[in-house]
């Protein structure tokens, strides 16, 4: 187990945490939604930081997947707060 | 080789995952939305950019490499779009900043 | 969400690549982790971010309802005719060892082609007529 | 290793600490986007046990997918969860079925044990065995060959293997179900096309404040 690894896992974890916290409190819906926006990138670093920590890369996939998805989340709850409708779009 | 890869390692990701932990403080600690927005922007920039260049360094593959590269090409066109989207969308709405005139004083010239 | 030109463009580069990964898990899944049925979702994850951009019509418009509504069964079918076809051959039912030269690695990946059809209509289809519900309110 | 416990402990921790915060919150906006975050952590959990395929199921349907659909069912119902009566009766009721299915794990083997029936089982090792084996291409290689001897698939991932060859029968099972949960989602959603919709029930949310959460 290299300590930079670990040490930039535990970092990711932390991040993790703060976005997870801010997500809970949010006052507002656009602080959350920038928290989930966060902790998706938090998650992409994650996987990618743990495959390389146990050896396998090939779970670089999953983080490949969530960099390319998560986008779609916010934008259908952006799109949903907006309109009040995921339907709205011939505007 | 390997002595260089662990100082890059060093170099890189432990930086990108202190830069990740300073955007989390700052998304939790910040007093307002747009200001918590800028503080994520540290996350998603500096923080995935040094963490995932720190790993392909490690990466005892091209494969991988570019697999990391790709990984952090759509890292780099999604979320700024998310960021604009959502700016924009707050902006629009009326979610006003919070100004000088409703909080501490800040200096002159930091116009809105 | 239609005059956002910023996401407009951004989610032209991207849907390509959402659906290009969704047949690259597909047709990678021996090798790596993933499948027929994970395909499927992130191929109708693409469709969905399309329709959610630039609206219900031209997402209907690229993929028709009528051909989703079909793909429901359709994958469903697929799978069942691998097994009947190995049946046909002389093997049991499903003994892809049966359909010939390496045959259990063509037996899987047509098995998964057909579970992927089947998911992404379903997921295709739940999608339109929410939307579609949505719009008549 | 006492490090790997460390983030096991994290990230069962952040599950839970969703799990609650998602229970807690009225504001069902808010609760989708925690739900999503429960994905991405259960992705994280999942793929830290050594499972990369579930937990590409998970990251699949999570990332986006659920979202949507959560999302469009806020739009044919209120956003906003009824206040409900907390009652006694139905603590203790979570608390006993929680206690029961706590109990049942007692008897499952620990994470990792050797001595599990899912590794002595001999079926485990003709698994791996002819999914791994290189396929060996003699004619005469019967149809229907007995799994084990003489049989081979050749190919990298056992999970694909497994999945759709040797529990070949399952997987159908499971396509029937994805197809006639489809059926049943269309008919439900096609019965509510044709009723007239109460206009009461618009969707009234003001951007900015969503009111106290938990």
């Amino acid at each position: 187990m290299n300590a930079y690894l670990a040490i930039g896992l535990l970092g990711i974890l932390v991040t993790m945490t703060l976005a997870l916290v801010r997500a809970t409190l949010g006052p507002s819906v656009y602080d959350r939604i920038l928290a989930v926006n966060t902790f998706g990138t938090a998650t992409v670093l994650f996987i990618s930081v743990l495959g390389f920590l146990t050896g396998r890369p090939d779970f670089l996939d999953l983080a490949l997947l969530y960099a390319l998805l998560n986008f779609i989340g916010t934008i259908a709850i952006l799109k949903y707060f907006k309109h009040g409708s995921l339907a709205a779009g011939e505007d | 080789m390997d002595g260089v890869r662990e100082v890059l390692g060093w170099l890189c990701i432990v930086p990108g995952a202190m830069f990740c932990v300073i955007g989390g403080i700052g998304l939790l600690r910040f007093p307002e939305f747009y200001s918590r927005m800028h503080a994520a922007g540290i996350t998603d920039t500096l923080g995935a950019a040094l963490v995932l260049i720190g790993l392909m360094f490690q990466s005892a593959d091209w494969t991988v490499a570019v697999k990391l590269l790709v990984i952090l090409f759509f890292l780099y066109v999604t979320s700024p779009t998310a960021a604009h989207a959502l700016i924009h969308a707050a902006y629009t709405s009326g979610h006003d900043p919070l100004l000088a005139d409703d909080g501490p004083p800040v200096q002159e010239g930091d116009k809105p | 969400m239609k005059n956002h030109v910023i996401l407009r463009i951004v989610t032209k580069l991207l849907i390509p690549y959402i659906l290009l990964y969704a047949f690259y898990v597909q047709w990678h899944g021996d090798f790596g982790p993933g499948g027929g049925f994970q395909a499927g979702v992130i191929f109708a994850a693409g469709i969905m971010l399309y329709g959610l951009i630039f609206g219900l019509q031209a997402a209907e418009s690229a993929i028709r309802p009528r051909l989703v509504q079909s793909g429901v069964a359709l994958g469903l079918l697929l799978y069942i005719g691998v097994g009947i076809a190995s049946m046909l051959l002389g093997g049991g039912f499903l003994d892809y060892d049966a359909l010939g030269h390496d045959g259990q690695h063509h037996g899987i990946l047509l098995v998964e082609t057909g579970v992927f059809i089947t998911v992404a209509s379903v997921m295709i289809t739940i999608f339109y007529s929410f939307a579609e519900l949505i719009r008549r309110q | 290793m006492s490090g790997e416990q460390l983030i096991d402990i994290v990230l069962l921790a952040l599950l839970a600490s969703t799990a609650i915060a998602i229970a807690r919150l009225r504001n069902l906006l808010a609760t989708a986007m925690l739900t999503g975050i429960f994905s991405l952590l259960g992705a994280c959990w999942m793929l830290f046990l050594d499972a990369p395929d579930v937990a590409f199921t998970e990251a699949a349907v999570g990332a986006g997918m659920s979202t949507i659909l959560i999302l469009a069912t806020l739009c044919v119902v209120n956003a906003e969860e009824k206040p409900s009566r907390e009652s006694p009766i139905a603590l203790v009721a979570v608390l006993l079925t929680g206690g029961v299915l706590v109990y049942g794990t007692l008897d499952m083997p620990s994470y990792g044990d050797r001595e599990a029936p899912a590794t002595t089982n001999p079926i485990t090792r003709i698994y791996l065995d002819s999914a791994n084996a290189p396929v060996e291409h003699e004619e005469g290689h019967a149809a229907g060959s007995d799994p084990g001897d003489g049989f081979a698939v050749g190919i990298p991932n056992t999970v694909t293997t497994v999945l759709a060859s040797f529990r070949g029968y399952d997987t159908m099972g499971e396509t029937a179900v994805i197809f006639t949960a489809g059926l049943g989602v269309l008919m439900v959603l096609a019965g509510a096309r044709h009723r007239r919709p109460d206009p009461s029930k618009e969707i009234d949310l003001k951007p900015g404040d969503e009111g106290p959460s938990a």
